[in-house]
Order: C-alpha cells, then structure tokens, then sequence
C-alpha cells in the first residue's frame, strides 16, 4: 500500500498504459513542459517524442487527430489543458468521437481517452473556471470519469484505457495534490460503479469529484449533530451508477446531490429526478440540490468562494429540506 | 489529354466514372419516389476526381471525405448493393440503414467515411495518417473536402499539424465553386487560387483540372508517391464543377442554368470516351457494352436495396458502444 | 388578425427588426440562396448586400463578429444554419459572448440575436438532428427561446430584438410550415413567461419547441379517456417560469414533462427537480419525464421516429406513473 | 534605429514603456505576496510593441488582445491604479474585482478586453471592425495575439473574413518564439515566418523587430494609414522575446537560461533611452526624473489597490445580464 497525491496517481496510470505500444500521448505542453499541471513531467525523457507529442494550441485537430489514429487501431490518450477549452474541440468530440461507431453501425469504434482538467476555486476568472462534465454525460456514445481520490483516478483510468469508446476523464485541478492511499496490488474500478465513502443511515449525499469531498465535510459536521450521513462518489456520470443511490436513499429517505456546475441545467437535476421517479415513497422530503451560484465564475477570492458549494451550504440545504 | 495509361486502365476509369454517375441518377429517381431521404447530395460532374486520385491507391490506403460521398465510397471499391441499400435505410446498407447517404463506411475497404460536418473529416484524416507513420506502415491517406470547408478552422489546424509532423496525408480540394450557394469568389480570398493557401503551411499544392480523369490519376500518382518516400503532406485542387444543386433541395436559384456552357466544362465522362475513341483505344462497341453492363450493375443495386428488408427495431439501440 | 406559418412569422419578424438601421443579418447562405430553410428569401433583394450577409463556412467567426459588431453597439442577427453546427461555435457563444457584460463587470454588454434551427424527425442521421437547447440554457449570461408556434415565435423575436443579451433563438425545423394566428396590432411575449396551450385538471403535461404540439396530442387522447391534460408550454428555457408550472401542478397534482433532446441529462431533468423540490407535498406522484431515446439519430426513418417522444409515449408515462 | 519622431514622442514612448516594466515588476511582487491570485502573465520584454503600435492610433480606434493584457491595456490610456485594484480583486478595479489578470476592459478608452481563451479575440476584432465599416466611420481595430494563436482555427476564419469583407483591421503578431512551453519552431510550419501566411488571405504582410518601439510605431503608423484608406486589412509580425516565463507558474524548464543572450535580444527600454542619449535627445538628468516619476505613480497604483475595499458580495450576482 503506498500512499500519493492525486497528481502521482495519474502519472502511475499513464505509464502503466505507456507499457501498451499502441498507447501515445498528445496535447498542449505535455512534453517539453511537463503539463500545465505537471502530471507528465518526465514523460518527455522517459518515452520520447514519438510517444508523448507536443501539440499546437489547435485543440479540433488534437481531439480529431485522437479519433483517426483511434479509427486506425492505436490507443491515443490527448490531453485539454482544461475543460473550459474543450469547447473549441467539442464537434469534434460530440458529431465525431460519439457518433462514429453508430453511424457505422459498428464497422468502427473510437477507443480514444480524453483527458481534461475542469473545475474552479483557482481565482482564474470566468473563462477559466468551469465544469463541463455534465454536458458530456448527455451525450450517446461518449462516457464520462470524475475521480475524487487517487485511489478511484488510477482504478478508473485502468478501466478506461481497456474501454473502446471514447471517454472523457476529468481531473479536478484543486485535486492534484490530494494524498490518498493506493494498494500496490493491481485492481481496476469498473465504470457505473458509485463508491460509498461514508456510511450513514440519516441523509444520503451525492456527489463526484471534488465535490466529494465538500460532502464529506459535511457530513463530519452533521456528525457533530448527531445525524450519520451516508457519502455516495458516483465516479463515473456516463454511465451513473443510479441502483447505489437508490439503495442508499431507501435506508436514509432523505437525500441531496451536490455539484460544483451552475445548479440549473446541471447534472443534478438528472439524478434528483431520477432518484423521485424510481424512490418516490421512500422519501421524506424532496430530492435537494445544491449546486454552483447561476453566476459566471468571478475573479476575486471571496467571490468566486461564495459561487463554488460548500460544507455549509450543503448542511442548509439538508435542514431547509429535511429539518435535521 | 496526354497519358501514358494502357487501355485497360483507361477502360477502368470509363467504368468506374459511369457506374458513380448511374448511381448517383438512380438516387435521384429514388429519392423522387421517396425511397431515399434526408439530405441527398449529388457527386454528377465531379465523378473524374474520385476515381482518378482513388486509383493511384493501394487497397490498404485510407480515405475520408466529406457528405457528398457516394462516389469516393464506390472508387474506393464498396458494393453499389451495399451503398444503395444504406441509401434507402435497409437492413443491408452499409451501417444497416443507421447511417445514411452522408454517412457511408466501408471498413473492409478503408473507406473511413461520409462526415457531414463541413471541415469535421480534416482532424480525423490527420489522425488517420498520424497512426500510419506512428506504426511505420507506408500507407498514405486522401482527405477529400470541398471549397466551403476550406474556411473552417480546421481546415488550417490540420493542414498545419500535418505539416509539423509530416504526415503521409493528400489533401484533395475538390473545388467545384461553390459551398451551397455561395461562389468561392465571396467566400474565400483568393477563390480561384486556394492552392496557394498550402505553401503558407510549407506544403507543396498544385491547381489541376478535375474534370480530366487522366490529369487527376498521373497528378495524384506523384504526389502519392512522394508521400510515400516520406516527404510530408501534398496539397491537389481540382477544379470541377457540381452540375445539379447542392442537394436536392435546391433550386439552384443563385447561378445561372448556363453558368457551365459559359466556364467551358467538359463533361469528365464523355471527354474520356471521346479520347478513346478519337485514338483508336476502345470502339463504341465496347462502350455500349459497359454501357449496358454499368445500367444491369445499377438496376441489380436498385433492387437489391428495394428488396431487402428494413432494420430491426432493436437496431435503434446497437452499436451507440463498441 | 393574419393566419401565416412560422417561417412567414420569423420572417415578418426579421423585417420589423431590419427597420433599425443597427441591425444587420449575417449567415452561412441567407442571402443568395434565401437561407436553407427559405426564411429570408428574397432579403438579399429587399436590404442589399450590406445588411444581409452571406458568410464563408466560418461559424465561430460569424458569431463572434457578432459578438464584437454587438460590442460596439450594433443589433447584429446572425444565423447558424443548424443547431448541430453551433458546436464549432460554442466557445464563442459560452465564454465569449455569455461572459463579456459580466467580466467587464457591465462596461460592455453584448446585444446579439443567434437564430438558428433545432430537432429531428427529417431523416438527416446522427450528426444533423439534435437539441442542444439544454445545454445553452445552462449558462448564466445566455437567454434561450424555443418557440413552438408563428404567434409566439413573432412575439418572442420582437423581446429578443429589445434585450441587450446573447439570445439563442431556436427554431424547429419540423415547425416552419405550421400555421397559425398572428395579430395585426403590435404585441410582444416576454421572456420567461410560459403560455397555457390547453387547460386541464387532471395532469400538467410541460413542454417546449415542437414537443408542444405533440403534448396537445397527447391531451387529445387523454381527454377521448375523459382526462383533461393542462399543456404548458415554455416558450424560454432560460429563464423559465416555474411559477406558472407551479401554478399548474398544484390544481392537477400531477406532472410529465416532455422534450426531444436525450432524456439523460435534458433540460427535462431541471424541471422535473425544481418542481419535486418546490410541489413535494402537491404531487400525487414523481415528477414523470419523457424524452429523446438515448442513442445518435438514426437515418432509417422508423428508427429515427421511435427516438423521439410521441403523444403514444406520453400517455403511457402518465399511465405509467399515475394510473390515469 | 532611424526615425524622423521629435523628442517629445521619444520620451512619450519611453515613459509607457517604464510605467508598463514598473507596472508588470509590482504586479509580480504583488503575485508573491500573494495579493494578486490566480494566472498572472507579464509583459515584460514586449513594452515596444504595444507602446509603438497603439501610439499609432486615434482614442476612438479599437485594441483587442489576449490575456496577457495589462501593457495593452496602459498603452491604451488606462489608469494603472484601476488597473492594479482589478489585479488585486478590489471594487475600485476595472472590472470591480471580477475580471483579474487576463480581464482587463476599458470601454471610455476603447480598450476591449483582455480575452483568455486564446484565439478567441480575434473574431471578436472581426467583429468590431466590421461594425466601423458598417456605421461608415474611420476608426482601426488592432488585434494583438500571440505566436501561439496562430494555430487556432479563429485565426485562419478571421483573417479569411477580414480580408473577403475589407475591414479595417490590423493584426499585429507578437512572435515572442513561445506559447506557453512550446517554440514556434515545433508549433507552426514555417514558425519564425508567420507573416508570410498572410498572404494566403491576399493579406499585406510585414515582419518587424518588435523590441525596438520607433520601428513599430513607424510601421503600425503607416499600416494604419493604409486601412483607414479603405484598403483592407494589414498583418504585422513583431519579433520579440518574453523575459519571463509564461506565466507566474512557469518555471521555464523548456529553454536556456541564456538564450535571450544567445539571440542577442536588446531590451527595448535600454535600447531606446541608449538612442535617445547618444542622440542628444534628452540627459541622464531627464531620464532620472521620469524614472521617479513613473516609479511614484507605480507605488501609488499599488497603493491604491491595497487600500481600496473588497468588492460587496451582492457583487457576485451584479452585471451577469445587461
Ligand atoms: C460546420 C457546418 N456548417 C454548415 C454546414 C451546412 N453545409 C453542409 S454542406 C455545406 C456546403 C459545403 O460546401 P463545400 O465544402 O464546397 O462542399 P460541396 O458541397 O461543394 O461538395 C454547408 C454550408 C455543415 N454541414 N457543417
Ligand atoms: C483555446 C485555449 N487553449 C489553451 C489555452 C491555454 N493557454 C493559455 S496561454 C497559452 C499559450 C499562448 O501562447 P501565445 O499565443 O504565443 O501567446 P503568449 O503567451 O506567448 O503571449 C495556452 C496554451 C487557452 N487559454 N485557450
Ligand atoms: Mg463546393
Ligand atoms: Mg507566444
């Protein structure tokens, strides 16, 4: 069992895929660089320019480019600095990348991994400051990890990089130098599979990626009130793991999901209502939400804090819900 | 028309051009009948660039286009069966009726697709010849686009990373004037001339006429040879012209119905025939026969689509996952 | 009052805007060609060249020349010729356009009209028959219309054309030939006021766009069992009024909600949530929902129609849910 | 370093330049303080280009450029203690805290931003020119990007745009041989001649030494002239270096230490207070003064921004609707 950052997780992942041949890396600054986020420096040394290439700031044709070389039977990992850039690539990973193995009717698949940083809490202003990921888990024939811990980012990438189909993987950039443990026996983490990462009978949270942990956080903090909170880690949103919650919920009755996207037209809103459909009698109370202020993310500290959820608002939420 | 070619290459061409405009009539007729819908877009007139550069290819080669496919997806050598069923949604098509008239592939022929978003074929071609260089294979790729995608940012993204990573990739312009209704004159700076565009990515580009099946092949020949010998990507536009609207939907109201007689055009296929018969390489005899032999090959397509049976209900639901 | 369908609606409203001498139309084939869908035929003619732009294949600079013509006080109209297509210009529409008045904390704002065609049901395959609606509705600093009728599609344009935000228009292409009433006297409809298509006690059935006519079908079934569906239809996703869908579930205590896009993660899923949250106690059951089947469009035409929601489809989730 | 510019110009431009080197020195104190947050990307090594360029322009004419704004932005008149209060997320900066570093916007001097998205200002400048054009009156847009933006698709619809419809536009490249960690050399066919890509949008093209501000401003001036003859758009490539890193968090791992001095980059402050003496054109004594000067009114500005107060939070919820 070793214990390392989130940051050291991904880079372990991404030389374990190296080891496959048909394997290769691309992107903006991942080689001479190291990353914007440094999960790949080093990588420039260790596997050479062949294999770890250096892009343009022309994110179309590194996404594109992802999918030919996919097409044609390699295993292509390409990196987007962020998500807030993606949008430039997005037809390509949405009319291209999902709809081709379809459109084919299964003459071709897209075995490509899209890694991409998302998430805000960095003062980087609106442009920079988002979360994409629930758009992406819309989308037929795409899927979509957001590991919280380093444990789920290398068990998660694992299962990515055997997946034929196009998967975005988002890191959340305030979680690089989250430490955690990680076993040094191989294991894989299936996608659709939620993590329970606390167990509780009063409240069911739902949450992924960072903010997992905001859930956590509240959930110590409704200890403290002598309620149990029961911390559901959906890891992947394409698919989501719907049976986990349920069965949460039926033992607690009261649930709410937290993410960090604008609270409207966010992936919340898809489980909430899911989660009434299938649950309705065993809750006590709505489905809550809380999600990020329907505000463009502003620069200065206090502001862009007071838009990202936290502990707080979640345990408001619960009480304004559920009156515990 | 000078060329080195033996007759029966040229016999090929004859065929190949024919059989691509006799599908694409038939289509025509169908989609009248509504047997074939959405959006339908004719390759008529421009039958000479598919079939001239797609026969400079190895069958490993790859080749992607652009929605207005049926002719690259036929050159490239898919069943006219299998393409007319795709066209009438059937069971039998291509991508079992899931795909249609924009989305043909032929996986065993390494016709790589029919993609419909203008420009959107570019980055996927890269990555095509991108994979063929990483594993060292000699295999070159033909991107086929048109005028319209040429103002695409990806058009320059592609040409760009090819360039830098010197990629075994042709890019074929098939430049037939116009993207919908818009003359390449208002829509392109320096419209009649987009192959100069490829020397600001230091990639070699030459203009050729694309109505000259023979021209297109022994171009397209050199180039691809380059390219093999590891000299990075070339740059070919065709000129051509698209002789029925862009679609079927459209009346085509923005050119005049003479505009071709004004430009000169030449017919690709009756100027090969022509050429043939004015030098003695084939006798009208003959060409009745391929005639005859083209019209059965299309009628047995026609029918094969007609008569196979539609998909599945469940097939709504297959292959959204490899 | 004139009876016209929705492509004449759209068009008289284009015209009335043109009376400003700010406004200007810019698009891929609006001019010479008349615009893929006939809207401005015979524009080109009527306004010159200078004001009725044909533009290269370029979106992402048509929208934010939009977007800078806008900035520096013109009323610009651009058109993108289909939803599916707005993908290559997204990044201009969310982090440009959505983000400028904000940023500048109010120095700039951005007054721009995008018009532009959404759905299926035309056979035109995977990569040409989507909804993006939902996901433009997310962003903070967008407006979005989605109108179902020629009345409110007049009525809406004509409030579009006096708000100083980015608005994505979102026209049907199923609906252009749809007649309807058009009053000669001057009216508006403002936006984030839904309208009551039908009214009902027995169930609330929330549409938008061109599943609002496949809602009054459905209440014309329901009511042939004696049920009295309530349609309302939203007419703007962003904002929307949940306050007359309020109104609405708590005389019929019962609720489906109906649109096109992929039901995973569809606008759907918001509305459902809000109402299940602010109506728990009004609701004789979940808050039922109908959408797109999760899969590309496929071109064969009884694929593609299985995919899309029918009045069959709605009344068999109310069945379903609420036993009516 | 030849120009026909009188002494008072000279010192002009020296003084912006100091008040941006001072400007960009205090906002990377500032940055390890603490004060200023998030990306922070300084201008220092490239004061000749925005100082030379925008000296160029009318108050009315419009500058748009990338994140790495602030010199744009004081070149272009804006008060550098709001600018520095908006750097420190304080209500009394330009954007009231809510823009930062790579947000800058001036509308009461037409400075338009300050966009972080690379790529994304250009079509934006298309756009802006385009609405001169429109309203018929005589003011140029600059747009500024970097080496690195050149491989954006925007770039290749804008300038194709610009050049179809005539606007009066100039796009200035700083070529500072970097995007972030990658050269030119690796990023961009034919990277240390981006300006001849210029002509492949029939686009006049020039490339000058960016680090010597009388020859960018003499070349800027007679661009700009040219525009607001009505002749279309102009592209000027500026050669340059960026001293530091790209941004606050860049350790620079990707070059040498001493490869200003292998490229033997002359600084442009240096340069021109060196001309300016060897010229007579103004004393030691002068230069001492302005430098006081522009050193006071830095400290003021980052006075200003430590005493002004945090934005209200309401402030959170303001101005994301006009
Ligand atoms: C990104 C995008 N924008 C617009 C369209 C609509 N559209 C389809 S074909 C076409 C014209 C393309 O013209 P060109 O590239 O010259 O090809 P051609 O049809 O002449 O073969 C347009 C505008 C699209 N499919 N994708
Ligand atoms: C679309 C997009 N991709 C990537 C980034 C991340 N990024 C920010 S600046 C930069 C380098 C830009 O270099 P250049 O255009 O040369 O400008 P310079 O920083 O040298 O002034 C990159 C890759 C971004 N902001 N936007
Ligand atoms: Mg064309
Ligand atoms: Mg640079």
């Amino acid at each position: 069992m070793a214990e390392m950052i989130l940051r050291e997780a991904v880079a372990k992942a991404l030389r374990e895929a190296l080891e496959d041949e048909r394997v290769f890396m691309m992107g903006e600054d991942i080689g001479a660089y190291g990353g914007a986020y440094a999960v790949t420096r080093g990588f420039l040394d260790e596997y050479g320019a062949e294999r770890i290439m250096d892009t343009p700031i022309s994110e179309s044709v590194i996404v594109g480019a992802g999918v030919g070389s996919a097409l044609a039977g390699l295993k292509p990992i390409v990196e987007l600095m962020t998500i807030n850039f993606s949008l430039v690539a997005i037809d390509q990973i949405v009319n291209h990348a999902a709809k081709l193995s379809y459109m084919s009717d299964g003459q071709f698949s897209v075995p490509l991994v899209i890694r991409t940083v998302t998430g805000g809490g960095g003062q980087l202003a609106a442009t920079h400051s988002q979360s994409f990921e629930n758009w992406y888990a819309s989308v037929p024939g795409l899927k979509v990890a957001v590991p919280a811990t380093p444990y789920d980012a290398l068990g998660l990438f694992r299962t990515a990089m055997k997946d034929d189909n196009p998967i975005l993987f988002a890191e959340h950039s305030l979680l690089y130098g989250l430490r955690g443990d990680v076993p040094d026996d191989w294991y894989e983490i299936p996608f659709g599979e939620a993590d329970i990462k606390r167990e509780g009978d009063d409240i069911t949270i739902v949450a992924y990626s960072r903010m997992t942990h905001i859930a956590l956080e509240a959930a110590a903090m409704l200890e403290a009130k002598g309620r149990y909170a029961e911390v559901v880690d959906l890891r992947t949103l394409r698919p989501w793991d719907k049976q986990t919650v349920l069965q949460s919920v039926r033992k607690t009755n009261r649930i709410v999901v937290v993410e960090e996207t604008w609270r409207t037209g966010g992936f919340g809103g898809e489980i909430a209502s899911t989660i009434q459909e299938e649950a309705f009698d065993d809750l006590d109370g709505p489905v809550a939400r809380v999600g990020g202020i329907d505000v463009p993310a502003p620069y200065n500290g206090a502001l862009e804090a007071a838009t990202i959820p936290s502990a707080q608002r979640v345990i408001k939420a619960i009480a304004d819900t559920y009156g515990i | 028309m000078e060329s080195t070619l033996d007759k029966q290459q040229m016999t090929e061409f004859y065929k190949k051009m024919l059989l691509i405009r006799r599908f694409e009539e038939a289509c025509g007729r169908l989609y009248m009948q509504g047997k074939v819908r959405g959006f339908l877009h004719l390759y008529i007139g421009e039958e000479a660039i598919a079939v001239g550069a797609i026969s400079a290819l190895q069958p490993d080669d790859y080749v992607i286009g652009h929605y207005r496919d049926h002719g690259h997806a036929l050159a490239k050598g898919m069943d006219p069966k299998v393409a007319m069923a795709e066209l009438c949604g059937k069971s039998t098509g291509s991508s079992g009726g899931k795909g249609g008239s924009m989305h043909l592939f032929d996986s065993a022929r390494n016709f790589m697709g029919g993609h419909a978003i203008v420009g959107g074929q570019m980055p996927i071609a890269a990555g095509l010849a991108l994979a063929s260089k990483y594993k060292k294979e000699d295999r070159v790729t033909i991107c086929f686009f048109g005028d319209g995608a040429v103002n695409q940012g990806e058009f320059h993204e592609t040409l760009n990373l090819a360039s830098v990573w010197k990629l075994p990739i042709l890019f074929l312009l098939e430049n037939n004037l116009y993207g919908m209704g818009t003359h390449v004159d208002r829509s392109r700076a320096g419209g009649r001339h987009i192959y100069e565009t490829a020397s600001a990515y230091d990639i070699p580009g030459v203009q050729i006429d694309g109505m000259d099946v023979l021209g297109v092949n022994e171009c397209v020949s050199e180039a691809v040879k380059s390219i093999r010998k590891g000299k990075g990507p070339h740059f070919v536009e065709a000129m051509c012209y698209r002789y029925r609207g862009h679609s079927m939907a459209d009346p085509t109201m923005y050119r005049e119905r003479n505009e071709a007689e004004e430009l000169g055009i030449k017919d690709p296929i009756d100027s090969l025939k022509n050429f043939m018969v004015q030098f003695n390489v084939a006798s009208e005899e003959e060409f009745i026969e391929i005639d005859s032999a083209v019209g059965a090959q299309i009628s047995d397509a026609v029918q094969f689509a007609e008569d196979s049976p539609a998909p599945e209900m469940d097939a709504m639901y297959t292959n959204v996952y490899a």
